[in-house]
């Protein structure tokens, strides 16, 4: 039902962990729906010259986290923000269609992390 | 990779002497047994004993066996059969939160169609409670349909009790006993049990066929119309090798049973206990006694299910779980919730089912390995965190 | 005795091969399609290519194509689903009065429950009259149900003009075409069939599985209800051997729809020119031309149904009969009435139906011997005295 690019992500998840001096940091979902995403963000020069998450989630949320996180590491918060799941989804060789919110929730916690940047360097 | 397959509640392997039994059916006996040429006399002879093996399991007549489908089919028959037949009598239905969806989700069909259905609430063991069963019993109830077994917790209903409630009120007393066949004791009669679902490939037969238990004088609309087979209560050219198989399966059954259960039980609290002394914040859910023999249920916070069952996968571990995720549908298992699990909690469950063939070494290697994944998946948890900070 | 097997309407034996599809079904490959270990994603896989086999067959798309448990179940299904789906929209149904009896029984079911049915009636070949039909449509009409093919006289309906007047009048058109299926082309598009009733074991495939075809987008009601299998629209875990086996079955008939017609026609049209010349006082039943490849239906006067079987079976050839004496029932055969017999005819019909496995010399064996038969049973027939002292 996944494909292997799922599997070898939801296997090694890239970028897993926390960043200590973050100056982004977001959370989205919630647990009720099983599904909880963190994102954090180390911005310098409005380039994200670090990231990394955490997630409580299936493969699919699981996958999406890490690939995200490598699709946007060292991009300029523009480039970041403009990243879709529908992207993310492709960059995965598709997910199941009932796997499809999982996806969401990484293009979500991304934003949320960069506005959490922002709000903190009053941009 | 060796295999490990822990999901004997999803569905068993066939067993090899229920298939040797079978083969012959397919291309050499393979005549119609409504037929009257010796082919079909072959065949016809064939499914009842077939009809008199499942019988003697349950201590059933013969007469009272009508095969199905599947377990899916005896409920769908047995609640619709009833419903039906009974309907200018009477138009409500008792039934449990926690029975399963062939069972809720034709209760719910009714409702869309004039009836009314009851589900009663259930403990934090899964257990209904018998007063409240009493307590909803009206002039309208037609039938009472409360499961013998949970698939999910194991827990296993007070069935006689029940069956007597229904007996004193002169309702139809239904009970899927799809998980409950083969791994505990079964009488209808003693049980007062009317109408009783099964299903083949639960207990080592093969899948596609089941059948549902009438007692002699109940009355019920068939549910497959069309031609006379099985006594003209379920239409349709015998399964002949399938039930040879369930019948086959069902004889295996009744003469291993307390062996089975014994074994089972032991391997099955070894696992439990084994899960519970090793890893952090996990409960077991059902009932510790009164709970089938291969059941274990646990949930395991911080985690989610298909994540957990995954990566069980990945080491050859074959797993089920009661998380949303798994299920495609938004909410996690309802038999989860109705026990009063929150939601978070009920994402993280894990079913480890064993049964004939899972072996001391399966176990051990479960009780090694699960603890290292729930680490894994922990680690990457942001609810975890909390936790390790200490400020949960 | 060598066995000679003339009753592949009624069912057919395993193709070799395709037994041998389904045997890692059962042991190794068991796993629960529903579940998401690899167990499970193997026994998914078997499915949907099974599914996409039958598809191919009948020119459906594979998303079209839902398992049952049989032809019978099939057709409760297709009818009963439209009927409670659309109930709110019109209560009339039409079909005719040679349907299997898993159409007719369901139709008279409904009947008790609020709907209408017209059962046209058929020419004496076995033919609807497309008139009739139209006529018989009224604005409360909401499905049309006419079998593909008949399973006692073996006629094939119109199929393909009865689906257009159903798309004019904006009705569904179910067509029970379990006799049909790997007997004739079958394109459920260009035939505007929008439900199809399918049997594994009519097509060399095991008992106990079958198959609806439901158009995109056609509305109905599930009829087993419970997991989300089968696009949630048919409860129950899959019979994972007995689908690959039905899809193996269909596999082979695609292949070889062509020769398998062309030869069935031969050796059919052998017997049945075999026995009009060899025997007297004898009428074919059915269109000559029109017919399944594999059906000989007669009527030989002054002889009863079941002896002719019972004499047949002593010499090792099975076959079968619209005899009341043989279906237990006091009247013979809905069809042969249907198309005028009188019933001292309709007792003394014999169906011969033949198949894959059919050789030439089991043709002639039965020319050969069936008039012997028919001598031995007229002596002691009361009826044929007359007839041979010229006075009938
Ligand atoms: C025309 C027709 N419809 C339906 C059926 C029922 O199919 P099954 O026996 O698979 O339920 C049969 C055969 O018995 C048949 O010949
Ligand atoms: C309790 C219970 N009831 C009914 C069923 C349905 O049985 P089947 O899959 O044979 O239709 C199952 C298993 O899936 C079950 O566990
Ligand atoms: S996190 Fe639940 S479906 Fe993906
Ligand atoms: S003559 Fe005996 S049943 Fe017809």
């Amino acid at each position: 039902m996944y494909s292997d690019k799922v599997m070898d992500h939801f296997a090694n998840p890239r970028n897993v962990g926390e960043i200590p001096d973050a100056n982004g940091v977001a959370q989205v979902g919630n647990a009720k729906c099983g599904d909880i995403m963190k994102m954090y963000l180390k911005v310098e020069d409005n380039i994200i010259k670090d990231i990394k998450f955490k997630t409580f989630g299936c493969a699919g949320a699981i996958s999406t986290s890490s690939i995200a996180t490598e699709m946007i590491k060292g991009k300029t918060l523009e480039e970041a923000e403009k990243l879709t799941n529908k992207a993310v989804i492709e960059a995965l060789d598709g997910l199941p269609d009932e796997k499809i919110h999982c996806s969401v929730l990484a293009e979500q916690a991304i934003k949320a992390a960069i506005d959490d940047y922002r709000k903190k360097n009053n941009q | 990779m060796e295999r490990r397959y822990f999901d004997y509640a999803a569905t068993t392997p066939v067993d090899p002497g229920v298939l040797e039994e079978m083969l012959p059916y397919f291309k050499d006996s393979f005549g119609n047994p409504s037929s009257i040429y010796s082919y079909g006399r072959e065949a016809k002879k064939a499914v009842e004993e077939a009809r008199s093996k499942i019988a003697n399991l349950i201590g059933a007549d013969s007469k009272e066996i009508f095969f199905t489908a599947g377990g899916s089919e005896a409920d769908n028959w047995a609640i619709k059969g009833i419903a039906m037949k009974l309907k200018d009598k009477g138009n409500h239905i008792i039934t449990s939160k926690i029975e399963h969806h062939a069972v809720l989700h034709v209760c719910q069909y009714l409702e869309k169609h004039g009836f009314e259905v009851t589900y009663l609430p259930v403990d934090e063991n899964g257990f209904i409670n018998l007063k409240d069963l009493k307590n909803s019993i009206t002039n309208k109830t037609i039938l009472i349909s409360i499961m013998f077994a949970n698939n999910e917790i194991g827990t296993i209903q007070p069935v006689k009790e029940i069956g007597e409630i229904a007996k004193e009120h002169n309702i139809y007393f239904h009970t899927d006993a799809v998980q409950a066949l083969g791994n505990t004791k079964i009488n209808v009669n003693d049980m007062n049990i009317d109408l009783m679902s099964m299903s083949s490939h639960k207990i080592y037969g093969p899948k596609g066929v089941g059948a549902l238990y009438i007692k002699k004088g109940v009355k019920i609309d068939p549910f497959i119309h069309g031609g006379a087979q099985e006594r003209r209560k379920r239409a349709g050219t015998e399964n002949v090798p399938g039930i040879v198989g369930f019948g086959k399966a069902a004889e295996i059954a009744s003469n291993s049973l307390e062996e089975h259960i014994k074994r089972t039980v032991k391997l099955r609290d070894k696992l439990i206990t084994g899960i519970l002394e090793n890893i952090d914040y996990v409960r077991l859910n059902g009932d510790p006694i009164k709970r089938l023999p291969g059941n274990v249920n646990v949930s395991i916070e911080f985690v989610e299910g298909e994540a957990l069952l995954l990566n069980l996968d990945m080491i050859g571990v074959s797993a089920s779980s009661g998380s949303a995720c798994t299920s495609g549908s938004l909410d996690p298992s309802h038999v989860l919730l109705a026990i009063g699990l929150p939601h978070e909690i009920a994402h993280g469950s894990l079913r480890l089912t064993i049964g004939r063939y899972t072996k001391e070494k399966d176990i051990d290697y479960v009780i090694e390995e699960l603890p290292k994944i729930v680490d894994k998946l922990r680690a990457m948890s942001p609810l975890y965190e909390k936790v390790k900070g200490g400020d949960k």
